[in-house]
């Protein structure tokens, strides 16, 4: 039989249709169907200045913003061969591990509503909306923040937001205790994810996968490690890894890196400098003029590895495809890992049953807006 | 002096209990029906704002607020009312729309030909039915093939999956439900709710000699009602809505308060078999009787929602596992016990036939 | 050693091009050099397929592939140029099993025909779709213009 | 094909799994957890009738000061071209409601550069408008500001136009 599930379904996490052939229970192939909020991002940015376009790539992973937003200000900052002061490269990093902390709890919320845990669904939201709190006190936004700015940010944070932030840390540390009461140590939980939609190491590997599912299988990438960028070479971390690579190790992955997150943010938060940096209203006045060149800038994002492949011809065409002499990109290719780990669907769901694909679904942790950008 | 003596005297007092006896039976058993109905209806409209509260404070929220504001928004359940009728009443362009109509209102129908045999207290009651827990569980098992109807009856695929899984889990956890209470009945030979519930009297509660069965049977309570963890007919997050999909308006209305009449007749039934029924503190008095009852009854209720405000939902496999591998081997268990416990604990004072 | 291996590279195909940027090997090359040049970077540690762009330069398509070794640490971008009307390139799905997706959104939004792919579709656009929008040249017709919104 | 269920058990490894199962609490740890959560405070905010503070910066709809130059920077930033420049003549030019009033540069100008000047003042779709908030740091005057104000649904989109007189009169922002 086929089934169709989605585009409007509960549980797809947006916009996303699964064409299902199903044998009585058990799932013999998927089929996903994207593109339902396809903007067409790209071409977007190539008719956006590079200050217009900061903006824009928040609404890709609207759960994670502040950190696409800081990939594309890094890309920009790469082809200009950019140095960003101190406070600057640390107030970045910090956002983009409460980023990730926030992400995450929305992954686990997600992710325990689907499997029907309705109470789960609001606790880590208090954390969430917390972090919402604390990015809406320096951004002036709630989701798509806009914060960063290409050589800066929009201004600098207030003074007591430093304190603020630890604080929080310290509220996140207690209550990861309760979430790891309400799901790790419930039974039911672990026989829904346990052994669901196992993929192991050199699987992963070779079929290419992304992120915290791939960590999850027991390869240790991280863009953080293994190609630092901004300041993560002076912050010490660990790659949390699991070698189990079901549903739960994918889970419980993202747990250990809300540690690791909080452990960063901490260290950021002691060596943060203190001096007076450049806000919004300095950095717009220079016009960004990007000269002929071709940068491939990527991050270690919450769901994986993201990257923007910026080409820019400099003051090269002319006429109606004119960039504004290196004003506007020629070509922004962006990569999202979503789209990458949506791919996976279908090996990681083929012989399981119709109920596994909920849990399979969400431990992806796949968003819309950056699948169909 | 139970609810049928009351009419009866009521009607001695204006008069009309000259009629010819079948003539008199019909009337006060009009009469007794739509009170008990209405006390129960109420009940349950009850019990929906019950658990959306709980289940709101579990959860850190407030639930219904903006109706009766002074009382926790408790006449929600009457605006709910009020909404589902004046929505737009759907019929899919290729249901099966004579079954598709017919099935909320039978569903509802069985629901309620059971509140005949299910005492609210020792006088609030239709009747005194001798195969009480038999007709309750007759009626609660045409909802199978109801299930199953309507799921056919919509044209969809999630609807037909739903059907399928509530017919499965109904069909299974009937068989250890009812042989968990083999074990009341052998011990009060009676299979009358009123009779059981009376032979608990003086705090001899069921639910200890019959632990086993009493935890049996609130594990298939909470599958035969669908509520979480068992809820995986109606699984949102997988089929939508389950089998009740292309249900909407006065149909949805009907469906979902059949839930909500099942949740409470049986976690009424439970307390009857096996929480001693009425008995408590001054319960001799007719109004105290009710109240624990009642109390009683949303303890259970309460668990139930506590119950899905705590764990996810299982997969049918597993469901269908637990009902066939555990819990019918222990009432079997239950069963094989019943010689010794009724020997055992009716020298502690408990009803022994 | 991304000298040493550019060396290797040259002496082992034919490439037209090569330079080092950074930490970036950009190698250009011709389509018949593609497929056993990705075979032999991915038995050479290069198992991370990064990303697939499609790059219109009016006069000529260019498909470039980002590899990255997590043990070189260093990244190798083929490029390779295609005829504007009719931009074919032979698929490296048997080698990256990830490219099946990355060379279906290429061919979607840049039209660039992928030679042997399994399943070459569109992606994010519907299937009834005309044109390649991704293409400096490409016009929508039902495009809303600004200001006839209101 | 994987099989989710897994293998077949013995009865003695069967016992033994449920054993180790009841032994670390089966559901009983989430289900004592979620209960105490009855005794803390609830979190959700009852909205219409309880609001959350506002913090400084926030970037909520957009209000205009007396000074516009009528550069059109805001207009030329704006990604999503929603900020059209409006001519207006020297009478008709919008300005602050009298008690916001005060002295200031375009006053001076307008009184020095007489009647026959056009000025120009942004209008903002406010439909289009995704607050990035691009127009008020390019601002060289400092003129267009992003309010708190954030209850903006209207039932027409002309509702959702802000003519440079709305954004000036302020009625919604100060509320």
């Amino acid at each position: 039989m086929i089934l169709n599930m989605g585009p409007q379904h509960p549980s797809t996490h947006g916009v996303l249709r699964l064409k299902l052939t199903i044998d009585a229970d058990t799932i013999t192939r998927v089929v996903p169907y994207m593109g339902y909020i396809h903007r067409g991002l790209e071409k977007l940015a190539e008719n956006r200045r590079y200050e217009q376009f900061t903006p824009h790539p928040d609404r890709l992973d609207y759960i994670s913003a502040m950190s696409w937003n800081g990939l594309y200000c890094q890309t920009i900052e790469k082809a200009l061969d950019l140095h960003l002061p101190e406070r600057v490269e640390y107030i970045r990093v910090i956002c983009f591990e409460l980023q990730r902390i926030a992400n995450h709890l929305m992954f686990f919320a997600a992710y325990t509503l689907d499997l029907g845990q309705t109470t789960m669904f609001i606790y880590p939201f208090q954390e969430r909306e917390w972090i919402l709190d604390l990015f809406e006190q320096i951004s002036g936004q709630r989701l798509t923040y806009n914060y960063f700015r290409i050589g800066g940010v929009s201004r600098d944070v207030p003074r007591d937001w430093p304190e603020k932030v630890s604080r929080f840390l310290d509220h996140m540390e207690k209550r990861m205790k309760v979430y790891h009461n309400m799901v790790e140590e419930n039974e039911i939980f672990l026989a829904r994810t346990k052994g669901i939609g196992v993929m192991k190491r050199e699987e992963a590997l070779r079929l290419g996968m992304l992120g915290p599912p791939l960590r999850a299988s027991g390869a240790c990438r991280d863009v953080r490690r293994d190609e630092p960028y901004s300041i993560y070479e002076r912050l010490d971390f660990d790659i949390p890894i699991l070698e189990e690579g079901d549903s739960f190790a994918r889970y419980e992955i993202r747990m250990l890196e809300i540690y690791e997150s909080i452990k960063i943010v901490r260290q950021a938060l002691t060596q943060l400098p203190d001096e007076k940096i450049p806000d919004g209203h300095d950095l717009i006045k220079q016009p960004v003029k990007v000269p002929e060149c071709e940068v491939y800038c990527r991050n270690e994002l919450p769901k994986g590895e993201g990257a923007f492949y910026l080409i820019s011809t400099g003051e090269r065409p002319e006429g109606r495809l004119a960039t504004e002499g290196g004003r506007r990109p020629y070509r922004l290719k962006i990569k999202s890992p979503a789209f990458v780990n949506l791919w996976f669907l279908d090996p990681l769901t083929r012989g399981h049953h119709i109920a596994d694909i909920i849990p399979i679904n969400s431990s992806l942790d796949l968003i819309f807006g950056e699948v169909d950008r | 002096m139970n609810l049928y003596d009351m009419i009866l005297a009521l009607l001695q007092y204006v008069h009309i209990n000259r009629l010819p006896q079948p003539w008199l039976d019909v009337i006060v058993y009009a009469i007794e029906g739509a009170i008990f109905f209405t006390i129960a209806g109420i009940l349950v409209a009850f019990t929906t704002w019950f658990e959306r509260k709980t289940l709101a404070r579990i959860q850190l929220r407030y639930g219904p607020v903006y109706v009766a504001p002074r009382f926790g928004g408790i006449l929600q359940p009457f605006a709910d009312l009020f909404k589902f009728l004046v929505k737009e009443d759907i019929v899919p362009k290729n249901a099966d729309s004579i079954p598709f109509t017919l099935v909320p209102f039978l569903l509802l129908t069985t629901l309620i030909i059971t509140m005949v045999a299910i005492p609210l207290s020792d006088w609030l009651y239709v009747t005194n039915i001798s195969t009480g827990i038999l007709l309750v569980y007759a009626f609660f098992s045409t909802m199978p093939p109801l299930v199953m109807v309507a799921g056919w009856a919509q044209n969809n695929k999630y609807t037909m999956i739903g059907a399928f899984r509530a017919a499965a889990q109904m069909v299974s956890y009937e068989v250890p439900i009812l042989l968990s209470v083999v074990g009341v009945v052998a011990m009060t030979s009676s299979f009358s709710l009123y009779d059981i519930a009376s032979a608990q009297k003086n705090y001899r509660w069921f639910v200890i000699p019959q632990m086993l069965g009493a935890i049996v049977f609130l594990i298939g309570l909470v599958a035969e009602t669908e509520r979480l963890p068992f809820d995986l007919p109606e699984a949102e997050t997988e089929l939508v809505a389950g089998w009740h999909t292309e249900y909407s308006g006065v149909k949805f209305m009907l469906i979902y308060f059949s839930e909500y009449v099942r949740a409470f007749l049986g976690s009424a039934i439970a307390v009857l078999l096996f929480f001693g029924g009425w008995y408590g503190p001054f319960s001799h008095i007719p109004v105290m009787s009710f109240f624990w009852l009642m109390v009683k009854t949303y303890a259970i209720i309460f668990v139930i929602v506590w119950l899905r405000g705590a764990l996810p939902r299982v997969r049918i496999d597993q469901l269908l596992r637990l009902g066939w591998k555990v819990l019918v081997p222990l009432s079997l268990l239950n069963i094989l016990a019943i010689p010794l416990v009724v020997r055992l604990f009716g020298a502690w004072g408990w009803a022994v036939p | 050693m991304m000298e040493e291996f550019q060396k290797t590279l040259q002496e082992k195909f034919k490439i037209a091009e090569s330079i080092v940027v950074r930490n970036e090997l950009r190698v250009k090359l011709v389509r018949e050099e593609l497929l056993p040049l990705c075979k032999f970077l991915s038995e050479n540690s290069f198992d991370h397929l990064s990303c697939i762009t499609g790059i219109d330069f009016i006069e000529y398509i260019q498909v470039v592939y980002h590899l990255f070794s997590y043990e070189k640490k260093f990244w190798v971008v083929l490029k390779v140029d295609l005829q504007k009307d009719n931009p074919h390139v032979p698929t490296v799905c048997p080698v990256w099993p990830v490219a099946d997706w990355l060379e279906r959104e290429t061919y979607d939004l840049m039209g660039i025909v992928f030679d042997g792919h399994p399943d070459l579709r569109r992606i994010l656009l519907p299937e009834s779709w005309k044109g390649y929008p991704l293409r400096k040249d490409y016009v929508d017709e039902n495009e809303i213009q600004w200001g006839e919104v209101l | 094909m994987r099989q989710s269920s897994g293998g077949y058990l013995s009865a003695g490894q069967n016992v033994k799994q449920v054993w180790e199962k009841l032994r670390r609490g089966y559901v009983v740890k989430s289900m004592v957890t979620s209960l105490l959560h009855v005794f803390q405070r609830r979190v959700t905010i009852q909205y219409p009738t309880v609001r959350k503070e506002i913090p400084w910066g926030y970037r909520g709809t957009l209000y205009l000061n007396d000074d516009c130059t009528g550069c059109s920077l805001c207009a030329t930033i704006c990604p999503n071209k929603c900020i059209d420049m409006i001519e207006f003549a020297a009478e008709e030019r919008p300005s602050l409601p009298p008690r916001l009033q005060k002295q200031t540069r375009i006053v001076e100008i307008i009184k020095k550069q007489g009647k026959e000047k056009k000025y120009k003042i942004p209008q903002v779709n406010l439909w289009r408008c995704m607050y990035c908030g691009l127009c008020e740091e390019i601002c060289p005057v400092d003129v267009i500001n992003m309010s708190t104000h954030y209850e903006i649904s209207e039932r027409s989109r002309e509702a959702l136009l802000l003519t440079p007189e709305r954004m000036m009169a302020r009625e919604e922002v100060e509320g």
